[in-house]
């Protein structure tokens, strides 16, 4: 299959493209995703191409624009709704919590929520109320599904099946993902279902699972590990719900080595999850680490940020210790 | 859609409430309700000026709602009773009834949690383009809530065919509202959005439908939201597990506005319900009633294996 | 120490009468914590001892409750804000999370929030959106305390503990527990610490470790699983942040199995941290299971209530089947 | 303070926002930074009004009014370019600026986050019983927030010593403000609540210490909040990393109100500041601006252990 190199950015607005191309009830909502393209460009084109009735500029009223978008869905539409950080979703997590992932439950199945919340976590210098990574809370909400890209072609697959998707799903990117390129296969075919993992690189001594941005760091600390003798097995969990445990745990029963790794927060977090699924499948004694961020905000500051944030080398320490006298 | 309702009609879907509430009170495993009694005006008031494209979304406040829509009284029986006959099988409950097909969007048990929801129901109407309105009921406690606001601001600047429905019973459980909100009318809140607005006698279905009408007019013109604030009154306490705040004094008062009692007596003073009149509607009601609570109690229980379908 | 049996509610409206006896600048907000006395009741008389400025009934207003009640103790006073269900604290979580959590922090320690918010979780007969369980949440939010106790004497002593921290907390009670009795020691000292978890029932096979409400379920597992000769040690976390992972280790040290119990949802829980931090703590193999609710919402009907939520029967499933073939 | 606050010494600080952020502007590592050039006599007008009592809460757009609030400027600079010797040690940064000792309670970076924590601080200070008043910058932006309609009644129903004052340079980030909220005049959004209100010229910093110290008075007898709206213009971007969506027309029409150069023009002429007064003035701005450079230069920057302390 022939493919296109693309940014990030670029992806997310193609996919975007060809679906409002595809499926006239798919509508876009959020701050400045007009004229502007959205903070990160990553709604370029979209207003020129669909007109402001379906690219709809809203207020700054977090709250509201995912109720709107959730009953909009409900109602018959298909609605992307975007939450410029994921620390503001915070602010609208009412009516996709307590609304839109329960619709189909509580109403008997009469109600579904065919909308895409897609936002962007991570860390990039502009401090503690900017930069958190909350998608673990919604790991444990029944009815939502987490969908969180590494690279340009999945952030276009996956963007493409959330919006074909039936019920909720939380689609989150992240600030240092838009300026990453990667090929781009070139279809119009959707393909990537939810809920697999992906290998992204091969290994034998020790399985790295992550998800989003964490997964180039993961594939960076790889890297230096082959080196010091070390084969990393790096999985790219693409979907956090549902969770593809059956890809890792298939990794971690070769490798008997796991190490989790996500720019959020540890405790609660998406590794402790991974960790426990993983663990509860395999009969084998496997041994396991997680790496996170420290515990503690995350200044704009570059020296506290880098110092709170994972990154390779915390990777290649932990996985050199974990393996240590192996 | 008639010009103007038969009274008639509106005595009975007023009276059908009522008695569905009484008889509702009597079911040993009711659980925990918000009963709609003395609040039937705003929701038959409303409905009368909906049509069958339209949709209603209500707080947990919903029996009355749910009634006055149309839903058959068997079914919401069966719902608020927890039996799989109910729309939503039993899983949604008084909380969150729903039937999408019968004209009611749903309610929501989180106070406030409606009005963005609707607002997204009414924008699908609105692109949907065939003169579909909305109308959300809320209570004078939601008006304290920011979601009232955002939602107010969007619905204007995307002049949403929407109406905003302030049921002021009052209170919020114990709090009166001149302690919950400060405006002096609840629909002064639609002010500086220049949100047309009227506030009536929610204990008088006429004017409830009247101002309705209006908003549902100028929606379904394209010229946007309305806010209309119904003064009501609730008869019981806040929930069936909720202690009474008000003497016994403030409740008859309250009582003495009854819009089924005033509405009855004007019809029997005006000619156009007699005595006999009246009480073959009772008897019809009753009879609803009846086969609304023998259904429910036929009616199985879902299973538990059902708790987890529909999930995802 | 003499003592005297109080209801759970009552535990927690002495904790706060005594606490604003001694502590002027204390102020209680929330819906119908006046002359009401709370949803429960856990606020009786205090609007008549203190007065309508210290115990304040306040709007429907979630967020600016919480933001109110956060700036106000930020500026100098003390506050205990009240969100009758957790479901709602979802509304004023921005607040609590972007501004409580980080304040210390981000002001490199010129402002600190000794406030405590205070809500209700589990579920009891009142539907999808008046029942959830989002503790764990809580959990990996740095600069927050959450405290969840399980019996009156906690209440009362964690509350007050709670009442005289410099940051903030968050105080979680249960809708079942408002009814239920116990010995509640006759001082106003305040003894209890944060972070230190409880035996409740001493055993030898496994160890039991829950919080809240889920603790009385451990208990009756406990009770149900002696006959069949499987001695549980009963852990009560009682303090989810920070959490005294010490003390349960050296119980599971001992035991060698672990049954984590919650009554919210497992994926990214209170149980799948507290495995991970025990595990990481042990260095010999040991047996893990958890219990949580079943993944769906809690429906306010009856059977499909009780369902989902684990109850002591699955807890003595769960455990016979780990300790099978010990 | 005195009656009416000293012309020069407005001036002066409307000065100093301006060349303080043209020389961050210059700063290498100056990160991401919301600049208040163009909107200094918003800032400068409201801390006329206040006392050292009070407090200041802003949003993220924080230079300005933490200048003008009195923080001094090398002080301000090390927190801005992330060094140890900010007020914050160099870990709140532009977004989260706070130094409560100044009666700066802080910046807070989540629009319309501001608005019930300044309540709060109000609330602290009604029960202190001090006198002392609260003002809260925010901007056009926060208006759609429900954050603002939650605390506008609580703020009413409790009389909190609360002055709201909007920012409105027209813009949230790309939006233009009347796409952002449907209200014609921002300041229509107290009359639900019965707070008193104004809109005045926000370039003109007179006018906004005038209206500011009208409800500051307000508030300190006693008699509650005020809304206070200011129209400015933002002369750059909405922050040093985001594009610029104006026309060059739209952005020169917008410098020409400058405010310090219409105070500067007026002072002139009327005598009260000559061409020597004015360098002279402007050298004491440069001066201070080269001392907060090479202060902040010099200081240093936190250690990686700081990472994790002052978190519980
Ligand atoms: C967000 C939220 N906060 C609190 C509650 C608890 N609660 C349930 S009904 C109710 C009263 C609301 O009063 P109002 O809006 O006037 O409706 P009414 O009960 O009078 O019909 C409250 C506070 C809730 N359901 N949702
Ligand atoms: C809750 C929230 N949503 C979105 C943002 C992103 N954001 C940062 S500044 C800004 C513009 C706000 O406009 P306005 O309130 O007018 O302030 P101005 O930037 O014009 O000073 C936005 C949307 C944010 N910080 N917080
Ligand atoms: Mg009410
Ligand atoms: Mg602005």
């Amino acid at each position: 299959m022939s493919s296109r190199r693309l940014f990030f950015n670029e992806a997310i607005a193609r996919a975007l493209a060809e679906e409002m191309e595809r499926e006239d009830k798919l509508v876009v909502l959020g701050q400045d995703v007009g004229a502007y393209g959205g903070a990160y460009k990553e709604f370029a084109g979209l207003y020129e191409r669909f007109g402001a009735q379906r690219v709809r500029d809203t207020p700054v009223a977090e709250a509201a624009t995912i109720g709107i978008a959730l009953g909009a869905a409900a109602a018959g539409l298909r609605t992307l709704v975007s939450i410029t950080y994921m620390d503001f979703l915070i602010l609208g997590l009412e009516p996709l919590v307590n609304y839109a992932a329960k619709a189909r439950y509580k109403t008997g199945g009469a109600v579904r929520v065919p909308a895409v919340v897609k936002t962007t976590a991570g860390a990039k210098g502009q401090g503690v109320a900017h930069a958190q990574c909350i998608e673990s809370w919604l790991m444990g909400v029944p009815g939502l599904k987490v969908v969180a890209p590494s690279n340009p072609a999945d952030a276009y697959g996956l963007l493409k099946t959330s919006l074909r998707e039936e019920g909720p799903v939380v689609f989150v990117d992240h600030k240092r993902l838009f300026s990453t390129a990667g090929e781009v296969p070139e279809t119009n075919e959707v393909s990537m279902p939810l809920g697999k993992a992906a290998i992204v690189r091969p290994g034998t001594d020790v399985t790295l699972a992550a998800h989003s941005y964490a997964v180039r760091i993961a594939v960076e600390a790889a890297e230096r590990l082959e080196p010091a003798g070390v084969s990393c097995e790096v999985i790219d969990l693409r979907t956090l719900a549902p969770l593809d445990v059956e890809s890792i745990g298939e990794s971690v029963a070769r490798t008997r080595a796991l190490v989790t790794l996500e720019e959020g927060q540890p405790a609660c977090g998406v590794g402790s999850e991974v960790a426990f699924r993983v663990r509860e499948r395999l009969d084998v004694g496997i041994r396991v680490a997680r790496v996170a961020a420290r515990p503690a905000p995350v200044s704009s500051n570059a020296v506290l940020e880098a110092e709170v944030l994972p990154d390779a080398a915390r990777v290649v320490e932990t996985t050199l210790t974990l393996l240590e006298g192996r | 859609m008639p010009d103007r309702p038969d009274p008639v009609d509106l005595l009975r879907s007023m009276l059908l409430i009522r008695k569905f509430e009484e008889a509702l009170a009597f079911q040993p495993d009711r659980g925990f309700q918000l009963l709609s009694s003395g609040e039937e005006a705003v929701a038959v008031g409303v409905c009368a000026a909906l049509d069958d494209r339209d949709q209603l979304l209500s707080s947990g406040r919903s029996i009355g709602p749910a009634l006055a829509r149309g839903i058959e009284p068997h079914l919401v029986m069966a719902e608020l009773l927890g039996k799989i006959s109910g729309p939503n099988r039993g899983k949604g409950g008084r909380g969150h009834l729903a039937s999408p097909d019968d004209g009611f969007f749903g309610a929501h048990a989180v106070v406030g949690g409606n009005l963005s929801i609707a607002a997204g129901v009414s924008l699908a109407a609105q692109l949907e383009g065939r003169g579909a309105v909305v109308a959300c009921i809320f209570g004078d406690g939601a008006c304290g809530a920011g979601a009232l606001h955002e939602t107010l601001n969007i619905a204007a600047l995307w002049k949403l065919p929407l109406i905003f429905v302030c049921d002021n019973n009052g209170f919020s459980i114990s709090t009166p509202v001149a302690r919950g909100v400060a405006a002096e009318r609840l629909s002064d809140l639609a002010i500086p959005f220049g949100i047309p607005r009227r506030t009536v006698d929610g204990m008088d279905v006429f004017a409830v439908y009247e101002a309705a009408r209006e908003f549902a007019d100028v929606a379904r013109r394209g010229d946007g939201p309305g806010f209309l604030e119904c003064r009501s009154e609730r008869f019981a306490s806040h929930s069936t597990s909720t202690r009474e705040t008000r003497s016994n004094e403030e409740l008859a008062a309250a009582r003495e506005r009854c819009p089924i009692l005033h509405l009855g007596a004007r019809l029997e003073a005006d000619g156009t319900l007699d005595a006999a009149g009246r009480s073959a509607l009772e008897k019809d009601v009753e009879e609803l009633v009846s086969r609304a609570i023998r259904f429910s109690g036929e009616a199985p229980r879902p299973s538990p294996d059902d708790a987890l379908s529909d999930v995802v």
